[in-house]
């Protein structure tokens, strides 16, 4: 039978279901593969039962909560989709300042009208079994996930640092180029899509197993960063990660 | 005949910066209650980019919206850029309209055929279409992945650009890439448009019209994606920097999505407010395309905002080819972005495929956020869908319920406010 | 085969015309790449870049490329395998001596009993011609190594004499070419010591050495194994791999299968992988055999300093310097650490 | 250095054969037999192993279980531990893999000729022993005494229950067994880890060759035992683990120190093991 899939979305902005349908002409074959019984973005066809779920989005409301638990309740398999729902990404950026002070600057007089709790990643309400990092997720691994899923196989996630696609593109290293970069404590699996694009890693998919934060932090410091200015970069998409905060 | 009581509790319709909703209360036909909600966790960006170097804001402020990521990220970059009086060349202006040009596609062609279409086959999503109408799948799936592909070679990945920066871009593309695209366009993609004409030709929009304001980005000289002024048709254009008079933003209780008006009770934002204030100076093709569908400005029945965005797709992709050539014929220069951090505010104006957006950023000498103002064009449609549904509901209320709910889906997703907000929920109930 | 010299224009009009007639295959030249320079298909001789200090990644990617389909295979509707061995015919032009040298360490280790026809078929039909190294990087040591020249392992070994070229032929394919070319003249004597003379200057050049004789590096290591140097060099590593991936004589791999979404069918792929990442000798019952990364740091050492040359006569490091280059905690670079291990320290 | 090879030469092309017969060995383990679809034999020694080749999934080295002696057909005894292996485990009579090699040095089926042995093994470290005991005992003639101890966890982890009944009753071998703790009063035999066995052994150390094979942590203990019984060091023998890609010494993933752990191995002296520092 056919894996049942299913995709949610909590607070984010829906770049990785939207990365989910960029498979273009692949996505024929995802839809022969499995069977997309909830995909607001695209369908209004809908189903409590699914074997398979996606999450994307960070859970930053009491009503997320509950509706994240009934979720869970239903799928035999959560997915965490994208930086959002695995370490609450930009939305944890709100995390820095009190939730009072985030209404007044958004909403000034009227912000009494509305409630908002500190961004957390799907995995802090409920247990989560696979990963798929970044902002937004990197379509190869949204597929290769995909396909583990449907032969029965554990699917792994990249455990080597942005470093190693980075050396396989052939990419200048952006510290040679007077840029700092994230990239050797952050974990790979998008080929190194930012450098390559003449850019630095910023952490979107989050840190590898075991980061050296220590060196990471020295190296930062050599190329003329702050403790804040550090911390900073962190917080960028990995605001509810330890790293962060201090 | 018995007059209806009816009472829809539309969850989840629209996302915004998250999901919507519509409250609908009528008895014996007379309208008690009916509402736009916007009950969703809101993102709190203004707050959030506070503090962080204009590099890093210019680079998160696209996560507002994936599937407009690269209006969000010019309309942030150009504010800096007016932050910082940094000019453009004219290869940065070129490549950054080409890439737009890009995203308006990629979007619209989501829109009508992924969202739209469906409706007319009578299905809740593409996906049945599939395996019935292999072809048109196949032929929507195809112009995305250009345009995909396309914006992916300008700026690194369309869904959140890296390489478009303050003062231009980092990494430029090559001129066998430029020579890709414009025969993709000439060849492929024209073929396909022509397909996709014939295609909702053949569809039958809602009768529905309601007279309002309709606002959009002006230029004299063309059909403008990019800066200008802010064109109405009800009044004389305005200088981008007196945004706030145009979309004064107001909050209401009911939504965490702020409501704009302007010189009406609710103003229209997207493809056919661009048609009704620029329609004179599509390229010839867009203008051939939008007779074929017997639209002319100004329109006023929002259902057509579907064909707007049609017009626009072919009017995007003639506009493109003509930049491409300009490239072509003068060479990519591999030059270096550059830009003088100071003290000051800017306004970045942008047409995103679904409306007028606005960036209003704040920095400090270090070139740090010290205030930031957005104005994202769903939320300025918010205000004209409730108005639409209070002309909408009387007018059909006496239909059949499934009628009805068609009816009042249809005109969501017309106004395309997001993607998802074509969310298909409505429940009905009759008391 | 007869050494040549030949001027600056008759050099370009050789390269354009093996870029024209395609008589060695594809043209590979080392470019410009930003402000660095890097090995990449060649349209006109003027972009080759002979002054160049290091190529980003050294060419062994064009024999073992970054990743390669090594397996096509069907499992419906019928049962079918088949290897995938891509073939090319490559000539590769801007090749520094300390790589070369690293390709011959490659030919030891994808030959032997089991020889990789992936690596072969494009290795055996390659033309390689060298240009000695006259712009060495601070990191490099070769010089120190002996690897900043070689006397074989090349077709042709183009020398920048100031105004003309020195060509030096090593091989009957080099020596045909040449004549073929037919444009210079014969190199004498005297050519041949301005040729030294550049050698010998360069080599003045490095700015890094080895501090040791290269054949004592074992022994070195062998009395070393405990040495704290190991543990305290490690400590800022990030097990990034950034060291591995860009060295010339890094020669593993990882396997791994790409199925199609449909399951049908798919293929399986080489990718480089290597010892300094965290999960090598990681296998499925939870056991790592090298956990730590100073286990990592100093299995690298040995491999380069004592296991490949026990194995295959060839040290594992020609001192290129790129791996001391891309290590941002700045610790990778073998010269350095068999240094301090040669201090005592 | 010109080498001419084709295509078909490929180290990664795998032969195909097809599982013609499954049995449960325990709640995780399996044995498993193939024939070539070419008809042709694996022609292994005992303690070499094959990459199985599942497609879609990916390869893992896996010893082969059954002696050369068998003809015709090989069994492979797998242990569902990953993405392969337990793949591997929901195929059937019937299904097809790849195979290659057989890969490694295998026992030193010359040096042991004559010898008496000593077999210990582990837990799955019967999965290759058990091919060198099927040997021997097909073979018995050309060997001296032989003895074989075998432990696992808990009597819920033993394997091949015929096979350990045969050799249990042989007069050929002097067979014991233990298992490590008992959760109930079902087992009646040993208990208490391997190398409590090694008392109620008498062997000739001048005349036996020890062959261990089973966990990491197994080896440091019995390899003390053996020390002790007398053993020289390159009497003891033994099979180590490390992960493999390729199977051919190119990959390098099962380096140990300089040695590759698929050529130079995965049969190691305890004398050559010794001077590896990071074998065990
Ligand atoms: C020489 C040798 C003989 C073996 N014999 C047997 C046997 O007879 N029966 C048995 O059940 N198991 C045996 N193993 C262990 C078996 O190879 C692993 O359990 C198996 O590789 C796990 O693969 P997987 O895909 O199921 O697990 P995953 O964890 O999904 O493995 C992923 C990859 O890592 C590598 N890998 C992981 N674990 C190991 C490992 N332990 N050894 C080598 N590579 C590994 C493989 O290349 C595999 O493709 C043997 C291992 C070696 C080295
Ligand atoms: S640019 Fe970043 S990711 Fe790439 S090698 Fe340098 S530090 Fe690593
Ligand atoms: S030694 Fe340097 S380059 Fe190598 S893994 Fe460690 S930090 Fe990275
Ligand atoms: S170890 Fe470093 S210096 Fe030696 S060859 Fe490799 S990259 Fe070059």
């Amino acid at each position: 039978m056919k894996p049942r899939v299913a995709f949610f979305d909590f607070t984010g902005c829906e770049g990785c279901q939207l990365e989910t349908l960029n498979f273009n002409l692949e996505v024929v074959d995802l839809i022969n593969a499995v069977d997309i019984v909830e995909f607001r973005e695209i369908s209004s066809d809908h189903s409590d039962n699914y074997d398979i779920a996606f999450i994307e989005g960070s859970i930053t409301t009491d009503r997320d909560i509950a509706r994240l638990q009934d979720i869970r309740n239903k799928a035999k398999v959560l997915v965490a989709l994208g930086a959002c729902a695995c370490t609450g990404g930009v939305n944890s950026l709100k995390n820095f300042y009190s939730m009072e002070e985030n209404l007044k600057v958004v909403y000034g007089e009227s912000a009494k009208y509305y409630k908002t709790i500190p961004t957390r990643p799907a995995h802090a309400v409920v247990p989560v079994e696979f990963f798929l990092h970044g902002c937004p997720p990197n379509r190869n691994e949204i597929i290769r996930l995909i396909k583990c899923v449907v032969a029965g196989k554990k699917f792994e996630q990249c455990q080597n640092p942005v470093c190693v696609e980075c050396k396989l593109a052939e990419n200048v290293c952006a510290f040679e180029r007077g840029e700092f970069c994230l990239g050797p404590v952050t974990r790979g699996g998008c080929n190194a899509v930012c450098i390559t694009a003449g850019r630095k890693c910023w952490g979107c998919r989050s840190l590898v197993d075991e980061p050296n934060i220590n060196s990471q932090k020295d190296l930062l410091a050599k190329y003329g960063l702050t403790v804040n200015d550090v911390l900073k970069q962190f917080r960028l998409f990995n605001g509810t990660l330890e790293v962060a905060k201090q | 005949m018995t007059k209806a009581n009816v009472n829809f509790t539309v969850h989840h319709v629209c996302r915004v910066e998250g999901h919507g909703n519509i409250v609908v209360n009528a008895k014996d036909g007379k309208i008690e209650e009916l509402k736009w909600e916007i009950p969703e966790s809101p993102r709190f960006f203004e707050s959030m980019l506070r503090g962080l170097d204009y590099r890093d804001v210019n680079f998160i402020a696209p996560r507002i919206c994936g599937i407009c990521a690269v209006a969000h990220a010019t309309a942030s970059i150009e504010a800096a850029e007016a932050a910082f009086n940094v000019k453009l060349t004219e290869q940065a202006s070129l490549v950054r309209e080409l890439l737009l040009d890009a995203e308006t596609i990629t979007s619209h062609v989501l829109h009508y055929y992924f969202l739209v279409a469906p409706d007319f086959f009578g299905v809740g999503s593409v996906i049945p279409l599939a395996s019935t109408h292999t072809d048109v799948v196949l032929r929507a799936l195809r112009m995305k992945k250009t345009a995909n592909d396309w914006a992916d070679m300008l700026c690194g990945r369309k869904t959140h650009p890296i390489s478009m920066v303050a003062g231009g871009f980092v990494k430029w593309p090559e001129m066998e890439q430029l020579k890709w695209l414009k025969e993709k366009l000439e060849g492929e993609y024209m073929k396909d448009l022509d397909a996709s004409v014939e295609l909702f030709k053949t569809l039958k929009f809602p009768d529905f019209t309601r007279e309002t304001e309709y606002i959009a980005l002006f230029r004299p000289d063309k059909y403008s994606f990019i800066g200008g002024a802010i064109g109405s048709t009800d009044c004389k254009p305005i200088p981008i920097n007196d945004y706030q008079k145009v979309a004064n933003e107001f909050c209401v209780p009911w939504s965490t999505a702020k409501f704009t008006r302007h010189l009406r009770d609710s103003y229209q934002v997207g493809a056919l407010a661009r048609f009704n204030v620029n329609s004179d100076k599509l390229h010839p093709k867009a203008k051939k395309v939008a007779q074929t569908f017997g639209l002319k400005a100004p329109c006023y029945n929002p259902y057509f905002i579907s064909v707007a965005q049609l017009v626009e797709t072919v009017h995007a992709v003639e506009n493109s080819i003509m930049i491409l050539d300009k490239l072509l014929s003068k060479g990519i220069k591999q030059e270096k972005p550059e830009v003088k951090v100071k003290a000051g505010r800017g306004v970045g104006a942008v047409e995103a495929p679904r409306g007028i957006l606005f960036h209003d950023y704040t920095f400090d000498d270090s070139g740090k956020l010290i205030a930031a103002n957005i104005v994202i064009p769903t939320n300025e449609n918010h205000n004209s869908i409730q108005h639409d549904f209070e002309k909408l509901l009387p007018e059909i209320i006496d239909k059949p319920q499934d009628q009805i709910k068609l009816a009042m889906e249809m005109l969501v997703r017309a106004y395309d406010p997001c993607i998802s907000c074509s969310a298909h929920m409505l429940e009905v109930k009759f008391k | 085969m007869q050494n040549r010299v030949i001027s600056r224009q008759d050099l370009a009009g050789f390269v354009d015309d093996l870029i024209k007639t395609k008589s060695a295959g594809d043209v590979i030249g080392i470019k410009a790449q930003g402000n660095k320079f890097n090995f990449g298909p060649l349209k006109s001789a003027t972009e080759l870049r002979l002054d160049y200090d290091i190529s980003l990644l050294p060419p062994k990617k064009y024999f073992f490329p970054q990743q390669e389909t090594v397996l096509k295979y069907e499992v419906e509707p019928a049962f079918k395998v088949e290897p995938v061995v891509e073939e090319r015919m490559l000539c590769i032009i801007g090749v520094h001596p300390f790589d070369i040298r690293a390709l011959q360490l490659f030919d030891a280790v994808y030959g032997g009993n089991n020889p990789d026809p992936n690596y072969f078929l494009k290795r055996n039909n390659a033309t390689i011609i060298g240009v000695d190294c006259l712009n060495p990087i601070p990191k490099s040591f070769a010089a120190s190594m002996g690897t900043n020249t070689v006397e074989e392992g090349f077709d042709l070994m183009l020398t920048d004499l100031g105004g003309d070229w020195f060509v030096t032929v090593g091989s009957n394919r080099g020596d045909s070419m040449m004549k073929k070319y037919g444009k210079g003249r014969e190199a004498t004597n005297v050519d041949l010591e301005k040729r030294n003379k550049v050698r010998r200057d360069a080599a003045k050049k490095y700015k890094t050495s080895l501090k040791m004789k290269p054949d004592e590096i074992p022994a070195l290591l062998d009395a070393n194994w405990e040495s704290p140097v190991f543990k305290e060099r490690s400590a800022t590593c990030f097990s990034c791999g950034s060291c591995v991936m860009v060295c010339p004589t890094c020669v593993c791999f990882d396997v791994q299968d790409d199925p199609a979404l449909n399951l049908k069918g798919g293929e399986r792929y080489r990718r480089w992988d290597a010892c300094m990442l965290p999960g090598f000798a990681a296998v499925a019952s939870g056991e790592n055999f090298r956990e730590h990364k100073e286990q990592r740091f100093r299995h690298r050492m040995y491999r380069k300093g004592k296991y490949l040359l026990e194995r295959y006569k060839y040290l594992g490091c020609v001192g290129c310097g790129r791996c001391g280059t891309s290590c941002l905690a700045d610790i990778a670079l073998p010269a350095d650490t068999y240094n301090l291990l040669k201090e005592g320290k | 250095m010109v080498m001419q090879l084709t295509a078909k030469q490929s180290i990664f092309l795998p032969r195909i054969a097809q599982i013609v017969r499954v049995d449960s060995l325990s709640d995780r383990e399996k044995v498993f037999e193939f024939v070539f679809d070419d008809g042709k034999e694996l022609g292994h020694k005992p303690g070499q192993f094959v990459e199985v080749s599942i497609f879609g999934v990916g390869e893992a080295p896996i010893s082969v279980t059954s002696s050369p002696t068998h003809k015709g057909s090989f069994e492979l005894a797998v242990r569902a531990a990953g993405s392969l292996t337990n793949h591997l485990h929901t195929l059937g009579k019937g299904a097809k893999v790849g195979i290659r090699g057989p890969f490694g040095n295998g026992f030193p089926l010359d040096t042991l000729k004559g010898q008496d042995l000593l077999f210990v093994a582990g837990g799955i470290g019967l999965f290759p022993l058990r091919s060198l005991i099927n040997y021997v005992m097909d073979t018995r003639q050309d060997f001296g005494e032989v003895t074989t101890l075998f432990g696992c966890r808990s009597p819920q982890e033993r394997i091949f229950l015929d096979q350990l009944d045969t050799w249990n009753s042989s007069k050929d071998m002097c067979f014991l067994e233990t298992v490590d703790r008992v959760p109930d009063d079902s087992w009646k035999g040993n208990v208490g880890v391997i190398t409590t066995l090694f008392p109620k052994i008498n062997i000739d150390p001048k005349k036996t060759y020890a062959i261990v094979v089973g966990p990491p942590v197994m080896y440091r203990f019995v390899i003390a035992e053996c020390l002790k019984k007398g053993l020289a060091e390159d009497h003891i023998i033994m099979s180590l683990e490390r992960r493999m890609k390729c199977g051919v010494g190119k990959c390098g993933h099962c380096q140990i120190n300089g040695v590759y752990c698929c050529q130079e191995g995965p049969v190691f002296t305890y004398a050559q093991v010794k001077s590896l520092k990071e074998a065990v």
